[in-house]
C-alpha cells in the first residue's frame, strides 16, 4: 500500500493485533465511538466492539494503573494518551508499577502493556501539548520506549511492542501523522532494539529518531550537495537502543552528531553522545554534535515555535561544525 | 443611547444590562474567533464558550479585585468576563508580540496575574489544585479574597478535583468550585463517562452545593453571589452550572455525535438571547439593544484589527525570559 | 486435638475455627517479624497489621481460586489469608533467594500470581486501579472472578480511589473496595487528613457501601460474601471495615502520638481474642486452642529457621531479569 | 556547629527562612505534628503554628498543585514529598504548570516554591522508595535542580532554593540525613549553579553530586596511596549546572569520570559526559567514563542492594580504566 498515511499505519497495526490476539484491548478518551482524537482508533470499536474498543473517563492515572492490572490478568492493553503532555498524570502507573512489577515480583509475571503517546510540535499546540518526554522513560529500567520515524516502522514496531511481554512505551510524532509512506502488503516484523541506516554515507553519523530523521535526511541532502557524506542511523528504539549500529557507523565516519526535537539539555541525544563518546574514543576524529530544541517550554507562536523545533539548517551547521 | 438611558429604561436593573454587555462581549469575541480560526488566522486550536456566556458573566459578577481564579481550555468567557484587556487577548491568541503573554501560551494558557487570573489551562483538571492553592495564599495572608475554580463536567473524572475537594473542606478554604456542567466531554456525553453525582460528592465531603440554571444570566449571578458569600464566610462551595456548548469541542470538529434534536433545542436556551428579551421586557428598546451590539463587535474588529498590525515576538528574548531575571525580585 | 474433633466440640462452627486459625498464623506470623525486625535480621521497614488480622482473614475467606487482589504496604495479613507460602513469604522478607519473589520487593511488594495476589504496595493507593484493571480483566475474559483492591482509609485522600470508583461504577466491574478502616493514616488520624465519608462518597457513584466491624472475624467474613456475591453478580462494591492498629506505622514507630486510652481499649477489641472467646463461648476447649498457636507458632518458627539457612539472591541473575528472557513467552 | 547532622541543617535552614520571611509556608504529608518523615520540620509546628506548617493528606498531586497556586498568590511553599518515588504522582503539577507559568504567562509571575524530595538507596526500602530520578527534571525548562552533599550545602542551598524566585527541585539523600558534619554559625550563602571542588587533583576529574561525592573521596584516597591524584567536583547544582568549573578542571586533568548513585543509562551523568566530550574534546586523552547503578530497579535484600549502588570501588575502577 503506497500512500498509506502513518495514522493509517498505527490504525492499521492496531486491527491486526487485535485480529491475532483476543486478548489485545485498547483503553482511551474518545478513542471508540469517535476513533480518537488523531483518529488512530478509527472504526476498530465496529469490528472489534466496546469490551475491546473502550472509552475511559479522562483519568489517565487510573487508566495506566488498570492498564498494569489488566496486563497481569491476562490482557494485552494498548492505552491511547491523548498528548504526551498528559503521561505526567500517569507516572507511578508507568513507573512505579508497570516497569517494577515483573522485577518486584522475582520474575513472577510480565506485564505486556504498551501506552501510546503522541509527541512533538509543529501544531502550534503550546506547552502542555507538545513536549517530547521520552528521555524520562528510557531512564527507566523496565520500561522499552520506541519511537517510529516511517509509516513501515509505525507498523511493525506497534506490533512487536503489542506482542512485547513487557510494558512499552511507544512514541509517535503528531507532525507525521499525515505523512503518507509506503507500507508493504506484508510488512517485516521488526525487532526492538535495532537501528537502521536510513541513508548510506561515509563522512558523519547522523543519529536521531522520529521527525527528526525527516529533517535529518533533508540536511544530508544539503550536506551531498557540498560534498560532504552523512550516513543517517534512524534509532526507531531508544530503549534498549542500538549502540553496535551506531558505534558501527561512527567507527567508520569518525564524526557523529545525534539530533532530535525533545529539549537538548539531558535529551536522549545526552546518552547517545556519552556512550560514543565512551566506547567510541578512538574513532572520534571530532567532537560528538548534539542538535536538539533550546532550554525552553515549548512556545505557542508559530513565528517562536518554528525556531524552536530544530531543523534541517541547524543539523547542517551542527555537521558543518563537527568537519572544521 | 448612553448607559444611564439604558438604566433608566430597564427600571434600575443595571446589573442585568451589565451581565448582558459581558456576554455580548463574550459571544462578539469568540464569533470573531471562530471565523479568524477558519481563515487560518490563529494558530493552534481553540476551543470555544459561545453558549456559556452566562456563566463566565454571571460567575464573574460576583467577584472583588482581591478575588483569583483559575481556568480551563475553555476558559475565554473567564478571562473576558474577568476584564482582561481585549487587545492582548487578541494579540496572544494570535500569537503576536503585545499578546497578554507575549504570544507563548495561545488560547489554552492566557492569564492575567493583575486580575487574579492564573491561566487557563491545557490539562483537564488542573485548574482545581491551582485555585485551592491560591485559596490557601488568601486565607493565609488574609487577603480577603477567594480562589473561584472554573472545570468543565468531564473533569469530574480527574483525581486532582476529588483530592481539592478534601482539602478544601478540611482547611475550610475560601474557595468556589464552579463545575461548568455542558453536558459533553470531547465527543462524548459526559454521563458515559462519570457515574457520580457532584451534589452528592460535594456533599460527601460537608461541602454545599448549589445548582443552577447557568445559561440564565440573572440567577447564575445571584447562586454566584450566594456561593462567593459562603466561600468567604464559611468555607468551600461547589457552584454546578448547567450550561450548553453550542460549538464543537474545537473549532473545526463538526460535532457529527450530536442529534439534530439537541442541535435544535440550543437556540432555545440561547443566554444572550434570554437576557436579551428579558431586557425587552423590562422596557429597553431592541434598538438599543442591537447598538450595543454593533460597538461591541466594532470594539471586537478594533482589537483583531490591532494585532493583525502587532509585531511578531522575539525569539531570543522569549528564550531569556524561561527563569526570573536575575535581579528582578 | 485433630481439627475434626475441635470442629466437633464447635458444634459445625468450622468457618470460625477456620478464621481463628487464619487469624492466629498471622498473628504468630506478624509477632515473629516484630521481633526479628528488633533484632535486625529484616532489612528496610515493615508496616504490621497486628490487630486487623479479622479483615484478611474475613475477606479472603468470600475468595475463590479465580479471584484476584492487591493489596497495600500493610498487605502481610492479606496474602498470608490468601495462602502464601509461609516459607516464600519469610525468605522474602529476609531477602533470600527462595523468597516469593526472590529477595527483590521485601516487604511491601509481596506477590504471588498463582494465587492470584497482584502484589502489596509501596504507593498509597496504587492497588486499587490495579485491581480495577484485574477486575475488567476477569469481566473481558469472563473468568467469573472478581478482584478485590485493599487500601487503608488515608488513601482515600489520593485521586486514584475516586477515579476507581467511576470507572468501576461506569464499566459495572467486578471488584471489592476493600477499605482497612483503623483510624490512623501513619501518625496522625485520618480524621485529620480526610474529610469524607466513604458511604456517600460510594453512594455518589451509585456503588453499595457496606459497613462491618472488621474486628470481628464472622461479621466480616458475612459482610465479605455479601460483598462478593454483589460484585460477582451485579458490580462494584464497597466494604469498609472498621479496626484497629495495634503497632505504630511501620515497626520502631513508638506510637507517642497516641493517648493512653486508646491503647488501652484495643487489648478489649482484639479480633483474635474474640474469636478464641467466642470458640470457647461454643464450647472449645481452651487447651485445644493453646495447641493451635503452639502448632502456629512452631509453623513459623520453621519458616523462619529455613529462611535463615536460605542462600542469597545472586546479582547477576537478578541483573538479567529486568525484562522478560527472550523466547519465554 | 560541629557535628551537626545533614537533617538538622535541612531543619534550621527551613527555620531560618520562616523567620526571615513570612511569606514562607510548609506543606507535607506527617510534617507538623509529626516533624515529618525523616524530622526534617522537627520543632517548627510549635515555632511557626499550623497556618505556616501544613500537615496535609496523601495527596501529592493536589499538594504540589497547590504549591503553584500559593506560589502564584504571594506565599513561598516548601512541599516536602516524603520519598522521591512519590513525585511520580505530582509530575504535572510540577512539570506542566509549576515549571511553565512564568514563561506561559510571558513572565508576568514567578512561582517561588521548593519541592523537597528525599531520594536514593541504602535503606534497603526496596524498589518504590529508593529512586533516583533527578535527570528527569533536569531535562524541564523552568525547573532548577539542586542536590546538596554536605551539611553547610544542605542549609545554604535550601536556603537559596526558598529565595529563589523560580521552582526548585530539591534532592536530599536519605542516606545522607543522619551524617555530621560542620555548619558554620554564619553559613555563606549559596549560588544557585556554582560546583565546589571538593578535593584538588591532577591526574583526573571526578564529577559527582549527593551522596556519591563521599564515595568519589573514598576513591580519592585510595587513589592517592596508588599515586594517582583525583580532583573531586562536587556540582551541588543540576540544573543549572557548573559547566565552566567541571570543563576548567578538565582542561587540567585531562581526564574526567562521572559518577552518580542514579541509574547510569540517561541519567544526570550522560549529559555532563556528553558536555564534556564535546566542549573539552581537546581537552580529553581518555574517553569520559560514567559510574551509576546498573539498569535495574532498586532491589530490596541488602546483598543486592549494596551491590546496586556504586561504590568508592566503581569509581576507582573507573579512574583507573581512563588511566589505561
Ligand atoms: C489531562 C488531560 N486529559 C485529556 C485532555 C484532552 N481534553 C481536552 S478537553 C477534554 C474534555 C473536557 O471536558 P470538560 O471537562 O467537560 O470540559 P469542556 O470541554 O466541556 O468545557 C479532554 C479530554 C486534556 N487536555 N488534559
Ligand atoms: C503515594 C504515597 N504517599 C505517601 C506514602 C507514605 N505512606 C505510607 S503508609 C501511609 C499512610 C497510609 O495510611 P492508610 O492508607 O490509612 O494505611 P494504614 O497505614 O493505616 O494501613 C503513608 C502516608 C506512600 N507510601 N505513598
Ligand atoms: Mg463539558
Ligand atoms: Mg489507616
Amino acid at each position: 500500500m503506497a500512500d498509506t498515511r502513518y495514522i493509517r499505519a498505527i490504525n492499521k497495526a492496531l486491527a491486526d493485533a487485535m485480529d491475532a490476539d483476543a486478548s489485545v484491548v485498547l483503553m482511551g478518551e474518545d478513542i471508540a465511538d469517535a476513533g480518537g482524537s488523531f483518529k488512530a482508533t478509527r472504526g476498530l470499536l465496529d469490528r472489534f466492539g466496546p469490551a475491546r474498543v473502550r472509552d475511559t473517563p479522562i483519568s489517565e492515572g487510573a487508566i495506566v494503573g488498570a492498564a498494569v492490572g489488566a496486563a497481569l490478568g491476562g490482557l494485552k492493553p494498548v492505552v491511547e494518551i491523548m498528548f504526551m503532555d498528559f503521561v505526567t498524570l500517569a507516572m507511578d502507573a508507568l513507573v512505579n508499577q508497570a516497569a517494577k512489577s515483573r522485577f518486584m515480583f522475582g520474575g513472577q509475571a510480565s506485564v505486556p502493556m504498551v501506552v501510546r503517546l503522541p509527541h512533538g510540535g509543529g501544531l502550534n499546540a503550546g506547552p502542555q501539548h507538545s513536549q517530547c518526554l521520552e528521555a524520562w522513560f528510557a531512564h527507566i529500567p523496565g520500561l522499552k520506549v520506541l519511537c517510529p520515524a516511517t509509516v513501515e516502522d509505525a507498523y511493525s514496531l506497534l506490533r512487536a511492542a503489542i506482542d512485547d511481554p513487557d510494558p512499552v512505551v511507544f512514541v509517535e510524532n503528531k507532525a507525521l501523522y499525515a505523512m503518507a509512506g509506503d507500507l508493504p502488503e506484508e510488512p517485516a516484523r521488526a525487532s526492538i532494539g535495532k537501528a537502521r541506516i536510513a541513508r548510506q554515507g561515509s563522512d558523519v553519523t547522523l543519529v536521531t529518531y522520529g521527525a527528526t530523521l525527516f529533517n535529518c535526511l533533508k540536511a544530508a541532502d544539503a550536506l551531498a550537495s557540498d560534498g560532504i557524506s552523512a550516513e543517517v542511523v534512524d534509532l526507531r528504539s531508544l530503549q534498549p537502543w542500538d549502540k553496535e549500529t551506531v558505534l558501527g557507523s561512527v567507527a567508520r565516519t569518525h564524526r557523529a552528531v545525534v539530533a532530535h526535537e525533545a529539549v537538548r539539555s539531558f535529551g536522549v541525544g545526552a546518552e547517545i553522545a556519552a556512550v560514543i563518546g565512551e566506547e567510541g574514543f578512538d574513532d572520534l576524529d571530532a567532537p560528538v554534535g548534539r542538535v536538539g530544541a533550546p532550554f525552553m517550554p515549548v512556545p505557542f507562536a508559530r513565528s517562536l515555535e518554528s525556531r524552536f523545533i530544530p531543523d534541517a539548517a541547524a543539523i547542517q551547521a551542527a555537521v558543518v561544525a563537527s568537519l572544521a | 443611547m448612553n448607559s444611564r438611558t439604558a438604566k433608566k429604561a430597564i427600571g434600575g436593573n443595571s446589573r442585568l444590562l451589565d451581565l448582558h454587555r459581558t456576554m455580548l462581549l463574550i459571544r462578539a469575541t469568540e464569533t470573531a474567533l471562530s471565523k479568524l480560526f477558519a481563515d487560518g488566522e490563529i494558530p493552534g486550536f481553540i476551543h470555544l464558550s459561545l453558549g456559556q456566556e452566562a456563566v463566565a458573566a454571571g460567575v464573574c459578577s460576583a467577584l472583588g479585585p482581591a478575588d483569583t481564579l483559575a481556568t480551563t481550555h475553555r476558559g475565554h468567557g473567564h478571562v473576558i468576563a474577568r476584564g482582561i484587556d481585549l487587545g492582548g487577548f487578541f494579540k496572544e491568541l494570535m500569537g503576536r508580540e503585545g499578546g497578554q503573554c507575549k504570544g507563548r501560551s495561545g488560547s489554552m494558557h492566557v492569564a492575567d496575574m493583575g486580575l487574579g487570573i492564573l491561566g487557563a489551562n491545557g490539562i483537564v483538571g488542573a485548574s482545581v489544585p491551582l485555585a485551592l492553592g491560591s485559596a490557601l495564599a488568601h486565607q493565609t495572608r488574609a487577603t480577603g479574597g477567594i480562589a473561584v475554580a472554573f472545570f468543565g463536567d468531564g473533569a469530574m473524572a480527574e483525581g486532582a478535583l476529588h483530592e481539592a475537594l478534601n482539602m478544601a473542606a478540611l482547611w475550610s478554604l475560601p474557595m468556589i468550585f464552579v463545575c461548568e456542567n455542558n453536558g459533553w466531554s470531547e465527543f462524548s456525553p459526559t454521563a458515559r463517562q462519570f457515574r457520580g453525582k457532584l451534589a452528592n460528592i460535594a456533599g460527601a465531603f460537608g461541602i454545599r452545593h448549589i445548582h443552577v440554571d447557568g445559561n440564565d444570566a440573572e440567577a447564575t449571578a445571584d447562586a454566584a453571589r450566594e456561593a462567593a458569600d459562603h466561600a468567604r464566610a464559611t468555607g468551600p462551595v461547589v457552584l454546578e452550572c448547567m450550561t450548553t456548548r453550542f460549538h464543537g469541542h474545537f473549532e473545526g470538529d463538526p460535532q457529527k455525535y450530536r442529534d439534530s434534536e439537541e442541535m435544535a433545542a440550543m437556540a432555545a436556551g440561547d443566554p444572550v438571547a434570554r437576557s436579551r428579551a428579558r431586557l425587552i421586557e423590562l422596557g429597553m428598546a431592541a434598538a438599543d439593544l442591537d447598538a450595543i451590539v454593533s460597538e461591541t463587535e466594532a470594539r471586537v474588529a478594533a482589537a483583531v484589527e490591532a494585532s493583525r498590525a502587532d509585531a511578531l515576538p522575539d525569539f531570543d528574548a522569549t528564550l531569556a525570559d524561561v527563569y526570573t531575571p536575575m535581579g528582578a525580585h
